[in-house]
């Protein structure tokens, strides 16, 4: 059981289990339910900063070109396979193939 | 982060500022020279305070002399150099006086030196047109 | 609900609508197997400037030993104080008692209350 | 009927509010230097801050937060920490400039050197504050501003020829002194976009509780007060060209500045340009001072409100004692006013983009904005100028110093 700064976190690198760089973590998905909040699932890689900035309207025309090439692509980590025994340097418990995008 | 970069930019600016060249300067002198005509016109049509215009007089002085002195240090051909400093001299000198006049409210002498004074400033034209280079 | 987008860094008032600083920063505890949960939310001086650099934390600290109310570590407000969340963060606590007003009451009775006409805290009561 | 009274107040302060040092000293040195030739940066910066000026009151109308909030609430704080850097240095410079500028105002008006009137100058615009509403502050110190309008008079009564005028608004490449005409076009765009006046702005539609109602009557303040404003400028441009152009003078200092409208006004020329620099300067101190403190109070969550008593927003208070003590040290130490404004002119053009980029980004925001989101209008125009002036700034502030 450890106590983290959820702030710090913000923008560290995240890689899979066979070490392969998967993106940053950008969003916190949580749940609040009778006054605890619990974290649902973590949102990792460039796209994420762009839907947490909303500036998808300035972005759009860009982000549909780029699409193509995945250049910016973000996944929604569900919390039981994200691995932050070392807040320094959170780890996926999956491999990077097996991840979900988000939206 | 990256904007660290982005912001040292703008440090640079705060190192001295560069060296004018001679025909800047010698324009400074020219406009120096005619921020006194126009103060010391100014007074005598009761236009301007004393103690403002005799401030703006020694201003000029003291300006006139620090280019006098870094034209000296730097002479540059196809100028008299030895005709410019003297001029530069004398209207420093007569700079002093105008804003002895003023304080002592002597109208009709400063018109004198205003004449004098305009006589110079054509000179230092006269030899700055020749040093730079025809438009 | 997402967490960095509408909770961190948003404003905080407190029963009384009275502004108590910002959420500077969030605790998480993480268990072996349990789902993690944000257990408080943090306010304060080092935690803020952890987020620019460590060394600006360090310098933080050691600014508010020297002057100010003398409170180095930050403050921490359980999550299940949390009353709603938009457009500000409401909590159901006294902004006063939670030690967040502490650099406003003390900069206010030791240098603003000196100035004349500064007006005085109890003013306020 | 209070919105027409607001409607008219609010476009009588941003035209007294709209001059200070620095459009002042950088439109007299460019019709000195230049004529009429820079006319366009003054057009194109007054355009620019139109949209800016509606952007920052339609934000605080729709979103209830200024821009200093949205911009930590939505960026984060690191990136805002960056951006409060940036801004508050610059700010700070463009303040002593101020300062410098009621000072000098006395000095040409009494004979007394500004370097002696640095404390009571920044003690009397501290009592202002410490003493003063916002409402009183905004209102009253740019209702005092609008004799900068004599501005105008001088420069109509100096006969302009009008054709070349209008020519001038047209952007042209000078032939020589690239560097000099580039330095000055930065400086003028960096006058007239002035970010401290949005802040400034955005605060104000707080203080005065705007709603989504108030947008239509932002458009006309921020429209109307804006472009008599632009108008100001053009006229010190105008009167120093026909002033000080034919007689060769190149206005460095502000004792020449101040010969600019006794061609056209005689004493009086003399006497309305010094109150009209000591109440701009005034409205602009005050302004900046107070923009400071909204930025550390906004961005940390301290309580703020200029109409609040002193020590129930401590902090607030404290930022803006402590900023306008510190900013009268360079003064008393003789540093020249008019220098520091040229510096802090092309700085604050050098460093838009720090601050309009993120503010561009949240006028596109939904969540903040809602349907009254910026068109590709306002977006545009604004995205352009501030690429012109970073491009501008970047390319003639290092060739000034380093020698064109």
């Amino acid at each position: 059981m450890i106590e983290i700064n959820a702030e710090l976190l913000l923008g560290r690198k995240v890689c899979d289990v066979n070490g392969e760089k998967v993106g940053r973590i950008e969003e916190f998905v949580v749940e609040t339910s009778d006054n605890a909040c619990l974290v649902d699932a973590y949102l990792v890689g460039a796209s994420a900063v762009i839907d947490r900035l909303s500036a998808w309207s300035l972005v759009r025309p860009i982000q549909k070109v780029l699409r193509g090439r995945s250049v910016i692509s973000s996944y929604r980590v569900p919390w039981e396979e994200m691995d932050l025994s070392d807040p320094e340097h959170p780890k996926l418990k999956v491999q990077r193939s097996e991840l979900r995008h988000a939206n | 982060m990256r904007l660290k970069g982005f912001l040292a930019g703008p440090l640079l600016f705060l190192i001295a500022c560069k060296q004018p060249t001679t025909a800047e300067k010698l324009d400074s002198v020219r406009s120096w020279l005619e921020t006194a005509g126009m103060a010391a016109d100014a007074w005598m049509h009761h236009t301007t305070p004393d103690r403002y215009t005799r401030q703006t007089l020694e201003l000029s002085q003291k300006t006139l002399a620090q280019l006098a002195a870094d034209l000296r240090k730097s002479p540059t051909p196809g100028i008299d150099t030895a005709l410019l400093d003297t001029v530069l001299t004398r209207s420093g000198a007569r700079l002093t006086e105008m804003a002895r006049l003023v304080q002592t409210r002597n109208s009709p002498g400063l018109r004198g030196q205003l004449d004098s004074l305009r006589a110079e400033e054509a000179i230092i034209r006269r030899l700055a047109d020749a040093a730079a280079p025809p438009e | 609900m997402k967490l960095v987008r509408d909770v961190l860094d948003k404003k905080l008032t407190d029963r009384e609508k009275c502004e108590m600083g910002r959420v500077d920063g969030l605790l998480m505890r993480v268990g072996e197997r349990s789902q993690p949960r944000i257990t408080h939310i943090v306010i304060g001086g080092s935690t803020l400037w952890m987020r620019v650099h460590p060394a600006l934390a360090r310098l933080s600290v050691r600014l508010a030993r020297i002057w100010g109310p003398r409170r180095t570590e930050p403050i921490t407000i359980p999550w299940s104080r949390v009353e709603s969340v938009g457009k500000d963060i409401r909590l159901d606590v006294k902004a006063r008692d939670t030690g967040a007003l502490d650099w406003e009451l003390w900069i206010a009775r030791h240098v603003i209350e000196r100035i004349p006409g500064g007006g005085s805290e109890e003013e306020e009561e | 009927m209070k919105k027409i009274l607001q409607l008219t107040l609010g476009i009588v302060t941003s035209v007294g509010g709209f001059l200070e040092i620095g459009s002042v000293a950088t439109a007299a040195q460019a019709g000195a230097l230049f004529g009429y030739k820079l006319l366009w940066a003054i057009l194109l910066g007054t355009i620019c801050l139109i949209f800016l000026v509606e952007m920052s009151g339609r934000l605080a109308a729709v979103s209830k937060h200024t821009i200093v909030e949205a911009t930590r609430e939505r960026f984060g704080f690191p990136f805002f920490s960056a951006v409060m850097l940036g801004m508050v240095l610059v700010a700070f410079l463009v303040l002593v400039a101020e300062l410098g500028g009621i000072g000098l105002s006395l000095q040409i008006l009494t004979g007394l050197g500004f370097r002696w009137w640095a404390v009571p100058v920044s003690l009397a615009v501290w009592l202002l504050m410490w003493k003063g509403t916002f409402s009183l502050i905004e209102n009253g110190a740019s209702l005092l501003g609008l004799v900068t309008v004599s501005f105008v008079v001088a420069a109509v009564k100096m006969h302009p020829e009008w054709g070349s005028v209008a020519h001038g608004l047209i952007p042209t490449v000078p032939g020589d002194q690239k560097a000099k005409y580039g330095f000055v076009a930065v400086s003028i765009l960096g006058a007239s976009i002035s970010p401290y006046l949005m802040y400034f702005y955005s605060s104000g539609a707080i203080e005065d509780k705007w709603d989504t109602s108030y947008i239509p009557m932002n458009r006309i303040i921020a429209g109307f007060g804006m472009t008599f404003g632009g108008f100001l400028s053009m006229a010190v441009l105008i009167a120093a060209a026909l002033a000080f152009q034919p007689r060769g003078i190149s206005v460095e200092k502000f004792e020449q500045a101040a010969l600019l409208m006794t061609p056209a006004l005689t004493h009086w020329g003399f006497y309305l340009f010094a109150l009209a620099m000591l109440f701009a300067c005034l409205g602009a101190a005050l302004e900046i001072s107070l923009s400071i403190a909204y930025f550390f109070a906004q961005g940390l969550g301290w309580s703020w409100s200029e109409d609040l008593t002193p020590s129930r927003d401590s902090r607030f208070s404290f930022v803006y004692t402590a900023i306008i003590l510190v900013a009268a040290v360079p003064l008393i130490l003789g540093v020249d006013p008019m220098k520091v404004t040229m510096l802090s002119m092309a700085l604050t053009a050098a460093t838009l983009p720090l601050a309009i980029v993120p503010f561009l980004i949240l006028m596109n925001d939904p969540s903040y904005l809602g349907g009254h989101r910026n068109g590709w209008i306002s977006n545009s125009v604004v995205a352009i100028v501030i690429l012109i002036s970073f491009v501008l700034a970047v390319i003639s502030i290092p060739l000034q110093i380093i020698g064109g």
